[in-house]
């Protein structure tokens, strides 16, 4: 047993925060530090840094341009770069897309493809769920039909995060419709430019379209776009989901928002008294960081297992869940620390293009719609409830 | 003791619910907050046709109703429907003007009642958070005019009203009890400024400048610095108000989530089946009748004594608050994504549940209430 | 809508009270605030007491010496009781037999019965539980058969409360071992003192043997003992259950606790503090009593609904779960209270039969027995979890 | 960073566990608490040679480990079978005499690590709750002697100690921070009554009464008046040991529970197949995790600076007491009323998950305490 990180992980984390400190553009960190929504230019000027640093890819080969980082030099950048505010990297085509490609793609699929992650000429998004199928993915009904060197694909994809910004999308679609429910799908990808393809942005309870609905109607999609075999998508499919769930408890996040959250607690009064002095507030977030604190450490548990190769099994479920409660407690502080200061809708100072003035001290614009948005935790990526159902499953047996 | 609504409030009840079922459908909702309009001019006229503002007033005070019951009834088909029009004004600015006027003052009242007139109260200030004594807005005299100078914030439908209800400081420091003042501003008198926005729940608001707004004694709402008890008990009708409306919400998330989880299907069955979801609904219907309760037990309260008055408001504000996070919280987890979307009405009632938590004490504030109320 | 009782019933409660201060010993009011148990003899007495003024079978029609109370004036009455700490009456022949003989028991039962309960020549005790059944009452195995005009019983029954006790037990046996699960069971009245009847006290997690097991072998009991028709006891005991539920929510015990609890943290201090100034514990203990306001409201409306003749349905299961909630946690609070004095285990303390000297203030020996006791709330009674299915399935009729 | 056990503490904890699982079976245990030993001499010397005793105290100290993992690892394995011998004595009293001693005193420890002197640590009095500087009982000089007067309650393992390290006020008022020392008393001065009890989870303790203890300075333990630091410390390590037992009760509780999930059968099928029951037992797991990590987290920062120390120590004991009480009673409804009876295992691990935390500060007392370090 032994909590210390080595030397070289240490030396690690030294070079990382030098990088972001000199690196990071300023502009940017207050907008994810006062939670505005970034612009699509500022998602590409993070993924431009990133990349001319060559830490974009943390996870690809360095082959294909990656780091080969292991579980826990990944885990360090990310809790450094989370520390100061950095944007988050999208994880579509870099850690949802990517591998995939690196493990049933084609060598020139993997050439095509994974450069242009890289240089941002693709941004690419994820058609998974379909309208009726949430959390039960394999009830794919978007049909794929071969015809000569074409698929011809009909359907329709929902819940599609930043949709609206894609060139590209990764789907799983039906190619054999009289198969049972998780054979027959196969995992195909789709130029967005193509005639037929259709997004519809989806406001959310914060205001925001963040998501999208995505129709193909009649869409021909070249079968060189074809992932690996015909109906054996859900093998894939399965293999993204378990994959890369290394920052799945989410500990920067959260940390980042303990120390917003202490920010705005040490500043806003309530009754002549600061809320970080005020015993009920104070035992809440208290209450917090020590869960934060504990749960970090689970993190690494699980992070160091895997950095020596051993596969996350109910772990994971167990960092999903816990992440999530704790992640959404920490937005509910904060947005209750701003009393009625949370109140007005401010989306044009929370859209990252603007520059309009807020209402209220710094944090009161985005902390109610930072609290819906993340509402999408315990639901997305497998709801909270079958990841409990996982966890049992993997315990009891029954 | 007797539970049982009488007949004329199970009528107003039920008229008005009638008519929203038939006028206020969540679509027409989203338009009208996706419009400038700060509220439908003409669903209002209806309501108060109906006798909706009518059924905030005393008797005497022109009205037909007045008492805490009336309220409950009134909001909780506000909080059932996500109505948006300006009722709570009538309850707040109107109840003070009711409650303190002169007689020329209060002909005001007839005015709210018929639906003709909006009155704000513009009681919030940056740094007051919740507290209603915490005053730095001033009224100085001046010759025969009272000038006042301040910003007053989270002023609800301060868009849209004809008239504001602004407390003041005449004397003494910013959190002091005395020293504050009640006075009516109409809002097209020189030096005031309303600079209108919509609350998350799509609820209009204001933040109001008044800088040199010269006013005379006549707009004094009752007597010079003793505002605050007045004030005090208008918000606690307020909190009556707004907790009936939160449970209309909940009972409202409620029944689309009941709905739900019957036509929903995943895995091959109706997700209601899954008796995890099953045992967190029945916590859930639980909460929604201890929030009733609560209500009842405001509402019949509200001519007590004024501390068996502030501790029954804290007690519902409290549980009205914990229990509309969890309704909010859980329907939206049972829906899934779709309880996410501003297209169903399911993200209307959280967003509205969830700010009536930040409006006039959250559930921690009123707990502390509550404690320092009890041991006092 | 009226929160206020009518004159009639403030004059009720006038007299209940009156009553009360002039017949509670001031011993037996001190060991049920102090939390001590009960000796036999004590609750005798008590039942005796009731009796010589005629209140002591509220619910019972005065033709059998009962009070004929409706819901709001039996509601009066256990408020008053509480709030004065006096004994609960003991429910197994007063409210739970007596119901059942009242609807379908015969003349002769009633009058050889009844007014023994009242008398106190029989106590009474519940033989309904078996090993391994729990909440699936049905599931009786405990055989009689019919051998002339006896039946012979054999078989177990457990979890009897103060069965040590009792010299009667009222029993769901299996007449016929063919029929299906809920059919082919009868309801039997057993003489305890019939050769083949033993009892086995268990002891419980907080060290009284509240609990028993009562053994049949070879028991033979008069077919007289009967009660209705044979195999149609299933019928008779879910009305047993579904009767008398109005104190369900237990409010009146909350409220005492919440008196004793208050009565503590005014007296124990914690860093120099008093426990009612710990803002975290005074957080905790407003809490409950916000939820104990709204929950006693709660239940006056099924109480004032069940006066007008209106038969609960899930409220009943609603006000058992939530009552269990907050009486569980009242117990928990009042054990925190005490601190390192909630540590020692003091049975002859506790014993009602001795004199013992306690450790630590008032209230500290049986603050931690009385939590782990409470723990039986959510179990006994039909669990919280079937409660529970109750309340969701007459709301989603799935 | 490596969270995988050393060769020798993981030889330690399967030597501990075979031997535990071999010879103290639920019944064993019943009996012994039912029987007027304190606690069974005879495993208690098996445990030393196992070299259980050995591996609270530092090589220097003449044992072979003293670190938090150390202690970590051992106690888990007391806590999973339910141990009732003095093991924590060792910590506490033990450790203060190994690390405050002069070389005569030092002797005791090796009589500890033997297994054949228990030296229990009497801190605790009437009135000052879990503030170990709030000390009434006096220690005056009289010529020669000390002469100390005064009552300690909550002594652990008091009933069957040969010696006590008790704290008394040589100078100052009751909760002064300076003028604590500590004594080492052998139980047998005159002066020194003992009186016997078990607490609710069967652990002998004992209130003991000073009347007139006549010691010399060779029995003061470390410099005069100086003696709180030193208890903290000690009181830090005890409450990694405490921790780390109660995370060893907890895997025993959930094993028993799900072991019961499994063959209990109800309503035609095992209950564990009840998804309410499932997703509540996935939410348990996820707190014993949580609070294995945060053990860890003390055991790993047991040396670091005080404030540190004391951030970890108050952290974990405020997670280790909100898991156990989850675990506590989740288990017992899971199971139903054979949850409840002492006959079954599972009421003793309930019993003592909530007594320990009871010991040293619980949950509440470890919050504020947290905050106060946070903020200070």
């Amino acid at each position: 047993m032994d909590l210390n990180y080595t030397k070289e992980e240490q030396a690690f984390r030294t070079e990382v925060r030098q990088w972001l400190k000199e690196t990071l553009p300023r502009e940017l960190r207050e907008k994810v530090r006062l939670g505005k929504r970034l612009a699509k230019a500022d998602m590409e000027l993070w993924h431009s840094l990133l990349n001319a640093r060559g830490w974009l890819a943390p996870n690809w080969p360095q082959a294909y341009g990656g780091c080969e980082w292991n579980a826990v030099q990944r885990h360090i950048f990310e809790e450094e770069a989370c520390l100061v505010h950095a944007p988050r990297s999208l994880p579509f085509g870099l850690s949802m897309l990517a591998p995939v490609l690196l493990a049933f793609g084609s060598e020139d699929q993997r050439q095509r493809f994974l450069p242009r992650i890289l240089n941002g000429q693709h941004w690419w998004c994820q058609g998974y769920s379909e309208p009726g199928a949430g959390s039960d993915l394999a009830a794919v009904k978007t049909r794929a039909v071969r015809e000569g060197d074409h698929y011809v694909v009909n359907g329709q994809k929902t819940w599609t995060t930043l949709g609206q910004h894609a060139n590209w999308i990764f789907c799983l679609v039906r190619t054999d419709p009289d198969a049972k429910k998780q054979e027959g799908i196969s995992f195909l990808l789709i130029d967005m430019q193509t005639p037929g393809v259709t997004v519809r942005p989806i406001v959310l309870i914060d205001g925001e379209p963040e998501v999208n609905e995505v129709f193909f109607e009649n869409v021909r999609v070249p079968a060189e776009n074809l992932v690996g075999e015909e109906n054996k998508g859900w093998t894939y499919a399965k293999y993204l989901l378990t994959h890369e769930r290394t920052n799945i408890a989410g500990v920067g996040f959260s940390n980042a928002l303990l120390t917003t959250l202490k920010h705005v607690a040490g500043r806003v009064k309530s009754g002549g008294q600061l809320l970080a002095e005020n015993p009920h507030f104070a035992a809440r977030m208290a209450q917090a960081e020590i869960d934060l604190m504990a749960m970090a450490t689970t993190n690494l548990r699980v992070v160091s297992a895997a950095a020596k190769g051993q596969a996350p099994g109910a772990e994971s479920s167990m960092l999903k869940v816990k992440g999530t409660v704790i992640r959404q407690e920490l937005t509910s502080l904060l947005r209750r620390a701003m009393g009625p200061d949370a109140l007005p809708f401010q989306p044009d100072f929370l859209d990252g293009g603007s520059n309009a003035a807020a209402l209220g001290p710094d944090h009161a614009a985005a902390a109610a719609p930072t609290y819906f948005n993340m509402r999408k935790l315990s639901i997305f990526g497998g709801s909270n409830e079958v990841q409990r159902t996982i966890i049992t499953k993997a315990i009891l047996g029954l | 003791m007797d539970f049982n609504l009488t007949e004329e409030r199970a009528m107003l009840r039920d008229t008005l619910r009638r008519f929203l079922a038939d006028k206020y459908s969540h679509e027409n909702r989203r338009a009208l907050i996706a419009s400038s309009e700060p509220y439908d001019a003409e669903i209002y006229a209806e309501l108060a046709e109906l006798g909706v503002l009518g059924a905030m007033f005393r008797e005497d005070q022109d009205g037909f109703g007045g008492e805490g019951f009336d309220l409950m009834v009134v909001f909780e088909e506000v909080g059932r429907a996500g109505v948006i029009e300006p009722v709570l004004p009538a309850v707040l600015a109107g109840g003070l003007i009711a409650a303190l006027g002169n007689d020329r003052q209060r002909e005001l009242v007839d005015e709210i009642i018929a639906g003709t007139h909006v009155a704000a109260l513009a009681q919030g200030e940056a740094g007051a958070r919740y507290d209603l004594n915490h005053v730095e807005t001033t009224a100085v005299a001046d010759g025969d005019a009272i000038v006042l100078n301040g910003i007053k914030t989270h002023v609800l439908y301060g868009a849209g009203a004809q008239t504001l209800v602004a407390s003041a400081r005449e004397t003494g420091a910013a959190a002091d009890m005395a020293g504050i003042s009640l006075f009516l501003v109409p809002v097209n008198t020189p030096g005031v400024t309303v600079n209108g926005h919509r609350n998350m729940d799509g609820i209009p608001s204001a933040t109001v400048t008044l800088d040199g707004v010269r006013l005379t004694d006549a707009a004094r709402l009752g007597a010079a610095g003793e505002g605050l008890d007045a004030l005090e008990a208008a918000v606690a009708r307020g909190l009556t108000a707004i907790c009936a409306e939160a449970l209309g919400a909940m009972e409202a998330a409620k029944d689309l989530t009941i709905s739900y989880l019957k036509e929903r299907k995943q895995f091959g069955m109706p997700i209601g089946k899954f008796q995890a979801l099953q045992h967190r609904m029945a916590d859930m219907l639980i909460e929604v009748e201890q929030a009733r309760s609560a209500v009842i037990n405001l509402a019949g309260n509200l001519d007590q004594p004024r501390d068996v008055r502030k501790i029954h408001a804290s007690a519902a504000k409290n549980l009205i608050g914990r229990a509309g996070a969890l309704v909010a919280e859980e329907c939206i987890q049972m829906h899934g994504g779709i309880g996410m979307t501003d297209e169903y009405a399911l993200s209307h009632f959280a967003r509205r549940l969830t700010m009536i938590d930040h409006l006039f004490g959250d559930s921690d504030y009123h707990l502390e209430r509550f404690i320092a109320l009890k041991a006092g």
